[in-house]
């Protein structure tokens, strides 16, 4: 199964990856995505997430297509993307992935969260203490 | 010929843009460049034209593309992405 | 930080991601071992792990230094190791790794994983329904 | 000359032992082979005698170590890992 959600609302590891669980699975994959504190010497004080959400729904639909092609062992796969404020520290982004051998899940939650932060419109404004603001790009 | 659209902005653009989302009428058959540049020089967008992408009905278009717009197609300008 | 723990509780993923949450690192990867309820078409009722438990947390240390040996930019470091009887579907192992940019937390996880498995003085004895019982070993 | 040594015996030789460990007397220095062969013997563990491996205090021991034990060593008797 696949669990998609765009929300406003903090994220739990553990409700996300009990949803992944399963009897047949030895193995759960987890990707945390968390805020962090500081920019090129910069205090970051908040950060906000916005998203064109169809289409981010779509593409996140379309990565779970192409990870079910790849890793055919693959059992469930949550994605979900906080959006608004973030506090620094929590996570914005929390992509598990079960299946029934190791190796898999592992492979297929990188592939996964370099193919979000690639193709997936989400967009992230980090604010400052000097109350200067930056829209991000992601490099990696 | 021409057809109205339906522009959605993200981000930077939106910000510089100062609304969500506009109307506005297009040639309907038009290059990916040229509807690039109609964008940019109506809503002044000229300081992140590099790095914008243009999707269209939720799709990512590519530079070389012809498109055959329709009356209602939904045209997102797309920053640079930011998440994860 | 290192935070090395064996336990007859049930492990609690969001309290052990949130151990290795640090505001100065973007990434938490996380791997968890769930217990599977069959093996060859045997039904699994029951599983049970057994520990030496000084040498353990020993190996346990020594894997710590060699993820900071080969990953200098990991930060926080947890292995939960659940022990005694452990239900299935239920987590025997909780790895979790921050970093400030996740490709480290990602490959020291992989890396950590399968060398608890090799070198960790743990084992593993499942019950079947049919009464029959195996000790079990790592193979992968 | 012989010294004192815990031995301490895990998983599937625990159960064939039926102790968790036991103080026995041996040679004080003594091949891998030699103890490992003094233990399968003694405790009728022929059956896992090929996965077995040999600690000394807590650190694995290599087939083609020579072992030089002080009274109080604990040698542990383990089977294949299953941990994870």
């Amino acid at each position: 199964m696949e669990f998609l959600k765009l929300t406003y609302d903090k994220l739990s590891v553990e409700a996300i990856s009990d949803l992944v669980a399963n009897p047949t699975c030895g193995a759960i994959s987890i990707f945390i995505g968390t805020t962090r504190d500081s920019f090129e010497g910069k205090t970051v004080v908040n950060l906000e997430y916005e998203v064109y959400e169809t289409m981010a729904i779509k593409s996140l639909k379309a990565i779970c297509s192409e990870i079910r092609n790849q890793w055919p062992n693959v059992c469930n796969i949550a994605i979900y993307h906080r959006l608004g404020v973030v506090p620094v520290k929590e996570a914005s982004i929390v992509i598990a992935i079960s299946s029934p051998h190791r190796g898999d899940a592992m492979s297929a939650v990188q592939w996964c969260i370099d193919n979000v932060k690639k193709s997936v419109p989400i967009w992230k404004k980090e604010i400052y203490t000097d109350e200067t603001e930056s829209w991000k790009e992601n490099k990696e | 010929m021409t057809t109205e659209v339906k522009l959605v902005f993200f981000a930077k653009a939106r910000e510089i843009v100062g609304k969500n989302h506009i109307i506005i009428e297009v040639n309907s058959t038009i290059s990916y460049k040229d509807l690039l540049k109609t964008v940019v020089d109506r809503f002044a967008l000229g300081d992140i034209e590099k790095s914008i992408i243009l999707c269209v009905n939720e799709e990512y278009c590519s530079a070389s593309d012809t498109l055959h717009l329709s009356k209602g197609d939904e045209i997102a300008i797309i920053p640079p992405l930011s998440g994860g």
